[in-house]
């Protein structure tokens, strides 16, 4: 008998979607040139590149395709628009201002400029899972003049009020930012009407491959770059490119930008089919954050007296997958910081299990999932010496 | 981050899991806010450990080196139940992810502090007190132990 | 009639080996799980790239994998190397050595550093196109912590004598970082043997992908990252790792050494050709650099009288892919720092040809080159206004 | 960084190559230095330009400026020569790389030169002069005028 192979952590990394296979191997196989060469090659691979950074300009609603910089994932988009911003912007200030719950590739920089002598706020979320505006507006000072606030929680899966925040942000005179690794594709995205100045995206999540992602940055906003060299991407972004990557990038984009109005409400029935399937079956489960502007794709919960990495390793020995904490890291215990900015207590926060469904997500998944799921739970509970003293227990 | 065969077969077929009906020591360790609780209950008879059961809420590690102690310690004499080091129980799980280390300590803690119990039950020195990292006000549990992460870091 | 397509620039780009595509694939199509997750995909994904890493770690000579970092090309691995050893060593000194030819992806952080107050030495090459160890212990004193000199130079294609460099740092207490994107897979290179604390190398370079590069960093080498985050690549590069990316490579740089010892040869017979045949029918011309430790791959040439881009273009209108000065960035008009550095006046410096061969260029390729290029020079230089009062015509 | 196909088909074939035999006026600017020469040697009849050669070292843009150029100014008045701009030149070759616009000064420069060049030697007021970019000492023919260059660079 065949394993079952159900894969339910598209939050974590998607599979590269064939379509975009397709586009890119010519890229790899034949259009291999250097696409900084004068030469015909280097023409060829040259117009590929900038046809893709069109592809992204428009479906994004940047105002012109230099506002579309390649590199080479979501971590290095954020890292450049955080140090790349303040750095250029330091003459004005040096107060930056940061959500709690941003993925590391936020935090970590934000720790490095705090270290490097800026000030930094750890914006705090409401309890129900969103950054309020009005927070904001208390955060920031005269001399604030970066704000980066992630525009849907790859944990939790809130998205926040984007357009509201930079307009906050403006009005005091800073830059805003925000990682949108987890939204782009699946909700509206467009960085005119949501007034950013900048914005990261990351391949992997939205079917292209690993190692490549985007830097939206408005003309205008003050940067220095990340990575210096030979000065391709118009200076911000040195580095021979990764045309494949890019072409895989903007094709990706436009089959995941054109199947959002049928693949969004799917994705959402799947969503609300696990949660109330889980809550509905096993006691002391609930949502983890209530706010109720959300990713389509994700199911977050909390599964009272459970460490997550044994429902996790129990559910694969099933074939299924899913995450617990933030996935992109391994190795560390620590509760999720994202959890734990929520409010939600540390012993709750360890039996976090984040399902996140995708393009190739069916019905029979999601039944096969709560089928399997309850009993994982009910095993774990019962091998815990303190589940009883702590929750009480349904069976007895 | 990558675990034995041996780790897994513990974690999906835990052995002696549970309470003892009677037992004649009980230890229990950790705490739920740091993810993991670990409680063994020991049967003795000639100062020997003659059954054992475990019960533990926290990750794959957790459980795995749980099962693997109470597999160690059955038959054992009591001194050399308190003498399994944490490297021992590593050993013998064909090695733990250098972050999954401090997880061998809960085993080895809790089958400790069942052997103390019993011995200060029946009115005796207890042996292990001393040895227990859970009983240090300063132990970390999480303390990372990566091999790696040595000489690395920030500016 | 087909027109011709002889690529001759192998050291700006290499075309990605089927092998390595073949290799690649698996990884994209089916193996896309996130090396960091703990289900099954996870893990194998974590196999693939620990595998990789290991191959790479083998072949280079790491004494442990974990002294392999993948980043995104070799741009980036120069500027982590530059700024995060420099980061870290600076209590113990701020000061700098890199060679005055260096490709941008080492000058262009060492000038970030300048500004970020500290000292930088650019050691300029002896005319015969190396850098001398006698000038480097010169130029080092007690507060360098950081030397950076190429191993092959990517125009001029000579090669320094790193081992004996290294060892000079060394005894003054400096670490050492080598930029071998141009050398890795053509000349022997072990990082035990040239006894170096760092090396950044590059796919693209060696018939893998363009987006994945490596940093060798020795165990114990102060390092601060440059891209922070989850924490991946050991804490040293954060970001999802391109898993296919570093399959890729470390494929692809199996390939290119197992082939050495047959290829290296071949080429140099044909770079050897290629020099001989423009020297020798076209009057005022010749090879830019004498030293004669150099890459097998590389002519490069001073054809005086003649602006380069206008023989590139001509040559391009023939099917021939050549570059003049660094190919690695287009749009400048500044001549070639390095031809400068090795005291080539700027007039000569506007007029050099590098052709460099590489796995598919044939002898019949070399001998179309070598029919093609006279005319082109000779048409050229009878539209200058300065050739024949400058350097005399040989046709009259 | 592409040319135009009008601009290639004025670098592959360029048009009025050469030197005349017995020009009217005669102008060279430019530098080996910088790796750019234009020399352009014209024929006036009536104060119009009736031939026109050039020569040139440089690259694709500046040899394809050149070459337009005569073009262009073949059958002139000579207040009309002097009066083209880089822009148009750039224009009529369906525009140039933002790095390359520097290019088109050398064409201009050089026709305005010849023009001078034949007004003075037949006793006349320059009509050019003061308007070549060339003459002036500070003149970068390399500053660079990319559009995109403007709001980035460096902390
Ligand atoms: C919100 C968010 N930001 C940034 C990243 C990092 O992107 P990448 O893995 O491409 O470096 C991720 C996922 O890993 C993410 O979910
Ligand atoms: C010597 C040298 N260093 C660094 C680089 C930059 O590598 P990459 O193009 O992978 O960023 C190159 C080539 O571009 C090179 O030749």
């Amino acid at each position: 008998m065949e394993s079952p192979d159900v894969y339910l952590d598209y939050s974590a990394t998607t599979p590269v979607d064939q379509r975009v296979i397709d586009a890119m191997l010519p890229h790899l196989a034949e259009g291999w040139g250097n696409p900084n060469s004068l030469y015909r090659r280097g023409r060829e691979a040259y117009r590929a590149l900038e046809d893709a950074r069109e592809r992204v300009a428009r479906i994004i609603g940047a105002a012109h395709p230099n506002e579309v910089i390649f590199t080479a994932g979501g971590t290095e988009s954020d890292n450049a628009a955080l140090i790349g911003i303040a750095t250029r912007a330091k003459p004005q200030g040096a107060h930056i201002i940061v959500s709690a719950f941003e993925h590391h590739a936020v935090l970590e920089p934000a720790h490095f400029l705090e270290k490097s002598g800026y000030e930094v706020t750890y914006l705090a979320p409401r309890p129900d899972g969103h950054i309020d505006p009005d927070d904001l507006a208390a955060a920031l000072r005269d001399d604030t003049v970066l704000v980066s606030i992630m525009h849907g929680n790859n944990e939790i899966g809130t998205v926040q009020p984007i357009a509201e925040l930079a307009e906050v942000a403006h009005a005091r005179g800073a830059y805003f930012h925000t990682d949108a690794a987890q939204t782009l594709g699946k909700v509206p995205f467009d960085v005119a009407e949501l007034g950013v100045d900048a914005a990261s995206f990351s391949g992997h999540k939205i079917y292209a491959p690993k190692g490549v992602g985007v830097l939206y940055l408005k003309r205008g906003t003050p940067f220095a770059p990340l990575i210096r060299g030979g000065g391709q991407e118009f200076k911000k972004r040195s580095g021979t490119q990764n045309v494949a990557g890019a072409v895989g990038f903007a094709t990706a984009l436009e089959i995941i930008d054109a199947e959002r109005s049928t693949e969004g409400p799917r994705l959402a029935a799947l969503r609300d089919r696990l949660i109330a399937g889980i809550t509905g079956t096993l006691e002391n489960t609930e949502v983890s954050a209530s706010y109720p502007d959300r990713l389509p794709n994700i199911a977050h919960l909390i599964i009272k007296g459970v460490e997550g990495e044994a429902m996790l390793l129990q559910l694969d020995a099933k074939g299924i997958a899913v995450s617990t904490g933030s996935a992109c890291s391994s190795g560390s215990l620590e509760p999720s910081h994202v959890l734990l900015s929520i409010g939600c207590p540390p012993e709750l926060a360890h039996g976090s299990v984040r399902i996140s469904v995708g393009r190739a997500t069916t019905e029979e998944d999601v039944e096969y999932f709560l089928e399997v799921f309850p009993p994982i739970v009910e095993r774990l509970r019962s091998m815990s010496p303190v589940y009883a003293r702590m929750f009480g227990s349904a069976e007895g | 981050m990558l675990y034995s065969d041996k780790v897994m077969d513990h974690f999906n077929n835990p052995r002696n899991v549970g309470v003892l009906d009677e037992p004649d020591g009980v230890g229990e360790v950790g705490n739920p806010v740091c993810g993991d609780v670990m409680k063994i209950s020991i049967a003795v008879q000639d100062d020997r450990i003659s059954d054992i059961r475990f019960q533990t809420l926290g990750c794959g590690a957790a459980i795995a080196t749980s099962s693997i102690v109470t597999e160690m310690a059955r038959g054992m004499t009591l001194a050399d139940a308190v003498a399994i080091t944490k490297k021992q129980v590593a050993d013998e799980l064909g090695g733990l992810p250098p972050a999954k280390m401090h997880c061998s300590v809960l085993a080895t803690d809790g089958l400790k502090k069942a052997v103390d119990d019993y011995l200060v039950s029946h009115g005796r020195e207890p042996i292990a007190v001393g040895t227990i990292a859970h009983d240090d006000p300063d132990f970390d549990p999480h303390a990372e132990e990566h091999e790696d992460a040595c000489d690395v870091e920030e500016a």
